[in-house]
């Protein structure tokens, strides 16, 4: 693993050399709603933004198309589905340690679950087809808590380079080879002992400023039955509005739906976003609910992320303590209140 | 001021709930972060300590009171959140003189969150602390500190109220504020309708670009309690369900349309939009449009028929075809 | 780059034939034929496995297989019309090309059950991959690994009984009893009545090593349960199959979970040791 | 006949929205007029044909939404 340098001062010149090659994304800032947009040469991000969606859309797009097909009779092959897999090379810029982290967990369920001879191609395409560039927290935020979840405010989980700010300058991490094509892009000189020092700093620094002693994982109890039957799920969902803002702004719910649709004979068959929390996810089709209520949704949604999903990968949690969804869930449903009272009884 | 409204809120919520006059109270309690307010509902006398108030309490608490006319409870409401008791009322969907207690809030403006939020450019996740003082309000986190006119972060819909104070019977907890029923509430809707068709187009299709189709602005809202939802319907389907142009459009439209005749602006679906929508401009319309072809304000008076439930003779046919 | 299967891909293949089922036209069984051989070979299926049907422009639906593995060179599905997907396929006949994604999900546990006693129980339409279990379990190649065979099958009224043929052929054979019932006295029926529950309780065999396989609606399988269990059977051999909704198929999309199973990738089949341990959220 | 009042806001609202106005139309037809029935319908077929394919507010060709 190789360790750069590149002034503050080079960055706009650095994306904009990214950009020749890839489809390059960057935090922006518009109508003071941030979020990942396409890389505008004239303004390259100048600090550290949090955006309000998370990088899961790079890899589980909101929208992602999977099979062509044509329903007319006279047709070559008719409606014999045909794959259409992502296309191009994307970049993202300004990644923090926490969404990409997730990119790793929903891996887990999408590619890399050694329990599941089926993947998903699509997911395998984004990954191979996307470069992330973090950038470090030096200083994390008030609702988040990657570091209770086995997350670090600098960890290196999923990125393929990592940006960490000195002050002047950069220093930029090597990670994997598809980081080293992309920091070839542009002329950076090797960073010194000191340098590499100063950025270890940042992180230790940052990692202790975060609230101590606070460990999700060992919150939640063992006993998935005595966690399912506590009372905490009745209380909390009598504010839940079952909307989806929990899920679509969480990196890792990747909970999808498949659904077709037609024009004329031409088809298509696409995967959307799904939340856990409407109504509509579980219903049968005779007209029974498994989860018929709001208590029963919410229960699940938690129970998924902080129980069934370490249940089934080795105990990592499928949260990366960003804080999205204390910050913009309507009611103030907040994940870490939450697990504290997992623990049962 | 707001210390003396919440010991009130709770010595009546404590007192009603002692002599067994309601079963529960639909209040609010305090969040775990800054600017977070949660709606509570304290169901002993013990549990009203826990109730709260401050200028953050934007979502609509009658979009969290149970269906029918069973049970009696009582529940605090701003000007409009009155006027959604009284919609729901009409609609038979409680009974406000014998079920309902309304502990009154007499609305100073209450500052929107997602306002504040954009101020901080993209910061709102590192927001530690949120002051007010005088007519500022001071917005602080790690490597910065904001200061904003209250005016700037005060909810659109309180800045052109005309109904602060409730509309009904009600304990109230304050003093009543003064009321100003001629407030001009469409400006901005007689800008959009200013615009070419073309121009409207592109103003809509902007507005709604971002739009993740979480459902946040139907399920916040007071109005939005039918038991399938359109959006929801899978045989047949309305509605195309991905976040494609079209279907986010219709979406709006028709959220917005089911509203009509009915909305009193309350403003909980753009509080609960996680991406900042100003989507109210279309509830606006419709109730611009209302107000002046029946002269009717929405959740004003139980006795009155809402517009969209009765006809005249001689209403106007301008848009039929022929 | 790695070269993926695509778990999504349907194959297709041609409705060879579509057999009404039952008197009221709502179930109808499906003979599907791969369109390309080296498809046929892919899936290699269990009794108890599913599969997603998919009808291009409304899509997926999960059927359970009913067919036998020992029935080579087609598939048999038999379908309610429910929803957007079924009431497609019912309108779908004979040379028309439609997808099968699969074989999807575990099975009834087969190798594990040899040399045992089975007690098939199933009820309504949810005979499908019943019919697969004893269409196996009767091939010649197969009888002679299991010990005594007994099936309890039972619908509303005798018209809505699924595979009529196949009933009287087995109520006729020695190596395996057949207890066919309908709810009540039917004009014309001079079989068994009774619901299933009960009839079970009637002909129960000895829970000495033997495995109950139970299929059908909640209903059924709630009164059966006890039945079961007060005959002695312990519920690691009170084997049953779930359903819930679902889209992928294989454990991504994560709606048909009960807690930390997937109906879809787990099961569909689960022991009643299983199930007590899980949120009945089925 | 309340309809009538309905119509009125949703055409209001779906042309504020910037639907060209000639692509809303409503009108009263008894299942008793066959014949008036048969040439509206031709007639608002033929205004909204003249408008030409809409842009806005209708799906968007499967080739724009896919990859």
């Amino acid at each position: 693993m190789s360790e750069l340098i590149l002034d503050k001062a080079r960055l706009g010149d650095f994306l904009k050399a990214v950009a020749k090659e890839y489809q390059l994304w960057t935090p922006a800032v518009v109508d003071g709603v941030a979020d990942y947009r396409p890389f505008d040469p004239e303004r390259p991000p100048e600090r550290k933004i949090r955006t309000r969606l998370s990088i899961k859309r790079f890899f589980h797009p909101q929208r992602e198309n999977m099979f062509r097909y044509s329903t007319d009779p006279e047709a070559q092959e008719a409606n014999v589905l045909k794959e259409t897999l992502p296309q191009g090379k994307t970049a993202v810029f300004g990644v923090s340690s926490c969404d990409a982290r997730s990119v790793v967990l929903n891996g887990l369920v999408f590619v890399n679950d050694p329990n599941n001879p089926n993947q998903c191609p699509y997911y395998q395409a984004r990954l191979d087809q996307t470069v992330l560039i973090g950038l470090g927290c030096n200083e994390p935020c008030a609702t988040c808590f990657c570091h209770a979840v086995g997350g670090h405010p600098c960890g290196e989980e999923g990125l393929d380079l990592q940006f960490i700010d000195l002050g002047e300058k950069y220093l930029v991490k090597v990670l994997t080879d598809k980081g080293g094509q992309v920091a070839s892009l542009h002329e950076m000189s090797p960073a010194g002992p000191a340098e590499s020092e100063a950025a270890r700093e940042v992180a230790k620094k940052a990692r202790e400023s975060m609230p101590g002693g606070f460990k999700i994982g060992q919150a939640v109890s063992q006993d998935l039955m005595a966690i399912f039957n506590l009372p905490l799920w009745e209380e909390t969902a009598e504010r839940c509005l079952n909307c989806g803002v929990c899920t679509f702004v969480c990196p890792t719910c990747y909970c999808f739906d498949i659904l077709d649709e037609v024009q004329g004979q031409e088809g298509i068959r696409f995967r959307i976003w799904d939340s856990c929390m409407f109504p509509l996810y579980t219903l049968h089709a005779s007209g029974h609910n498994p989860r018929p209520d709001k208590k029963e949704r919410l229960r699940n949604r938690f129970m998924h992320k902080l129980k069934y999903f370490p249940d089934r990968y080795g105990g990592k949690l499928s949260c990366v303590g960003c804080g999205r969804c204390v910050t913009y869930c309507p009611v103030n449903i907040d994940i870490r209140e939450v697990a504290a009272r997992m623990k049962a009884v | 001021m707001m210390e003396a409204l919440i010991q009130k809120m709770r010595q009546t919520a404590r007192d009603l709930l002692a002599q067994g006059q309601v079963e529960a109270v639909y209040g609010y309690t305090q969040g775990s972060a800054p600017m977070a307010c949660r709606p509570f509902v304290a169901r002993t006398p013990e549990e009203t300590d826990r109730l709260w108030w401050d200028e953050f309490c934007v979502l609509n608490l009658v979009n969290f009171l149970p269906r029918g006319t069973e049970g009696r409870y009582a529940v605090v409401a701003k000007g409009c959140d009155s006027r959604n008791l009284v919609v729901r009322h009409q609609e038979r969907q409680l009974d406000l003189k014998e079920q309902v207690t309304v502990l009154g809030v007499p609305c100073q403006g209450m500052l929107e969150p997602e306002l504040i939020r954009k101020a901080t450019e993209g910061r709102e996740i590192d927001i530690r602390e949120v002051r007010i003082e005088g007519d500022q309000v001071k917005v602080s986190g790690p490597g910065f500190e904001l200061s904003l006119n209250k005016a700037e972060v005060t909810r659109e819909t309180c800045l052109t109220c005309r109904h602060p104070n409730p509309v009904v019977e009600s304990v109230l907890l304050a003093e009543k504020v003064p009321e100003d029923p001629d407030r001009d509430k469409d400006a901005r809707v007689r800008e959009v309708e200013a615009l070419a068709p073309a121009e409207r187009q592109d103003f809509f299709r902007r507005l709604f670009s971002t739009c993740v189709r979480c459902y946040a602005c139907r399920n916040a809202c007071p109005l939005c309690y039918c038991n399938l939802c359109f959006v929801d319907e899978s045989k047949p389907q309305w509605l195309g369900k991905s976040i494609e142009e079209a279907d986010t459009l219709t979406y709006h439209f028709l959220r917005a349309y089911h509203c009509a005749g009915r909305c009193t602006d309350c403003g909980a679906c753009e509080s609960a939009c996680p991406v900042g929508i100003p989507m109210r401009i279309l509830t606006r319309k419709l109730e611009k449009d209302i107000k002046e072809a029946y002269g009717y304000e929405a959740g004003l008076d139980i006795e009155v028929q809402p517009p969209l439930t009765v006809f005249r003779p001689d209403d106007p046919e301008n848009f039929m075809h022929e | 780059m790695i070269e993926v299967k695509n778990p999504f891909r349907p194959y297709p293949v041609r409705i060879d034939e579509v057999v009404v089922e039952t008197n009221d036209k709502a179930l109808r069984t499906y003979k599907l034929v791969f369109v390309d051989p080296e498809d046929e070979k892919a899936f290699q299926y269990q009794p108890g496995q599913f599969a997603e049907l998919s009808v291009a422009g409304k899509g997926e639906i999960p059927i359970g297989i009913a067919s036998s593995p020992t029935e080579p060179g087609f598939l048999l599905f038999t379908i309610n019309r429910i929803g957007l997907v079924t009431n497609a396929l019912h309108n779908m006949g004979p040379g028309q090309i439609m997808g099968v994604r699969g074989p999807l999900g575990n099975s009834y546990p087969l190798a594990q059950m040899k040399g045992a006693n089975l007690l098939i129980i199933g009820g309504g339409y949810a005979f499908t991959t019943l019919r697969s279990t004893i269409v196996y379990l009767l091939d010649p190649a197969n009888r002679q690994d299991y010990g005594d065979i007994h099936v309890v099958y039972g619908a509303r009224e005798p018209g809505l009984l699924l595979y009529k043929a196949e009933l009287e052929d087995w109520q006729k054979r020695q190596d395996i009893n057949t207890y066919i019932t309908v709810d009540r006295e039917f004009p014309g029926w001079t079989g068994l009545c009774g619901f299933v529950p009960a009839v079970t309780e009637q002909h129960c065999p000895s829970p000495e090593n033997t495995y109950a396989l139970i299929c059908g609606p909640p209903i059924m399988i709630k009164f059966t349960q006890p039945v079961l269990e007060k005959a002695g059977f312990p519920p690691e051999r009170i084997i049953m199959s779930l359903e819930n909704r679902m889209k992928c198929g294989f454990g991504l999309c994560g709606r048909c979970n009960v807690g930390n199973q997937y109906i879809c990738k787990d099961g569909p089949v689960f022991t009643l040791a299983q199930l007590n341990n899980l949120p009945r959220e089925y | 006949m309340f309809a009538r009042r309905k119509f009125s806001a949703a055409k209001s609202l779906l042309e504020f929205m910037g639907l060209e106005p000639g692509r809303v139309h409503f009108s009263w037809c008894s299942s008793a007029e066959a014949e008036r029935f048969a040439t509206l319908a031709k007639k608002v077929v033929g205004e909204v044909a003249a408008l030409g394919p809409a842009d806005y507010m209708a799906k968007a060709p499967l080739d724009k939404v896919a990859q």
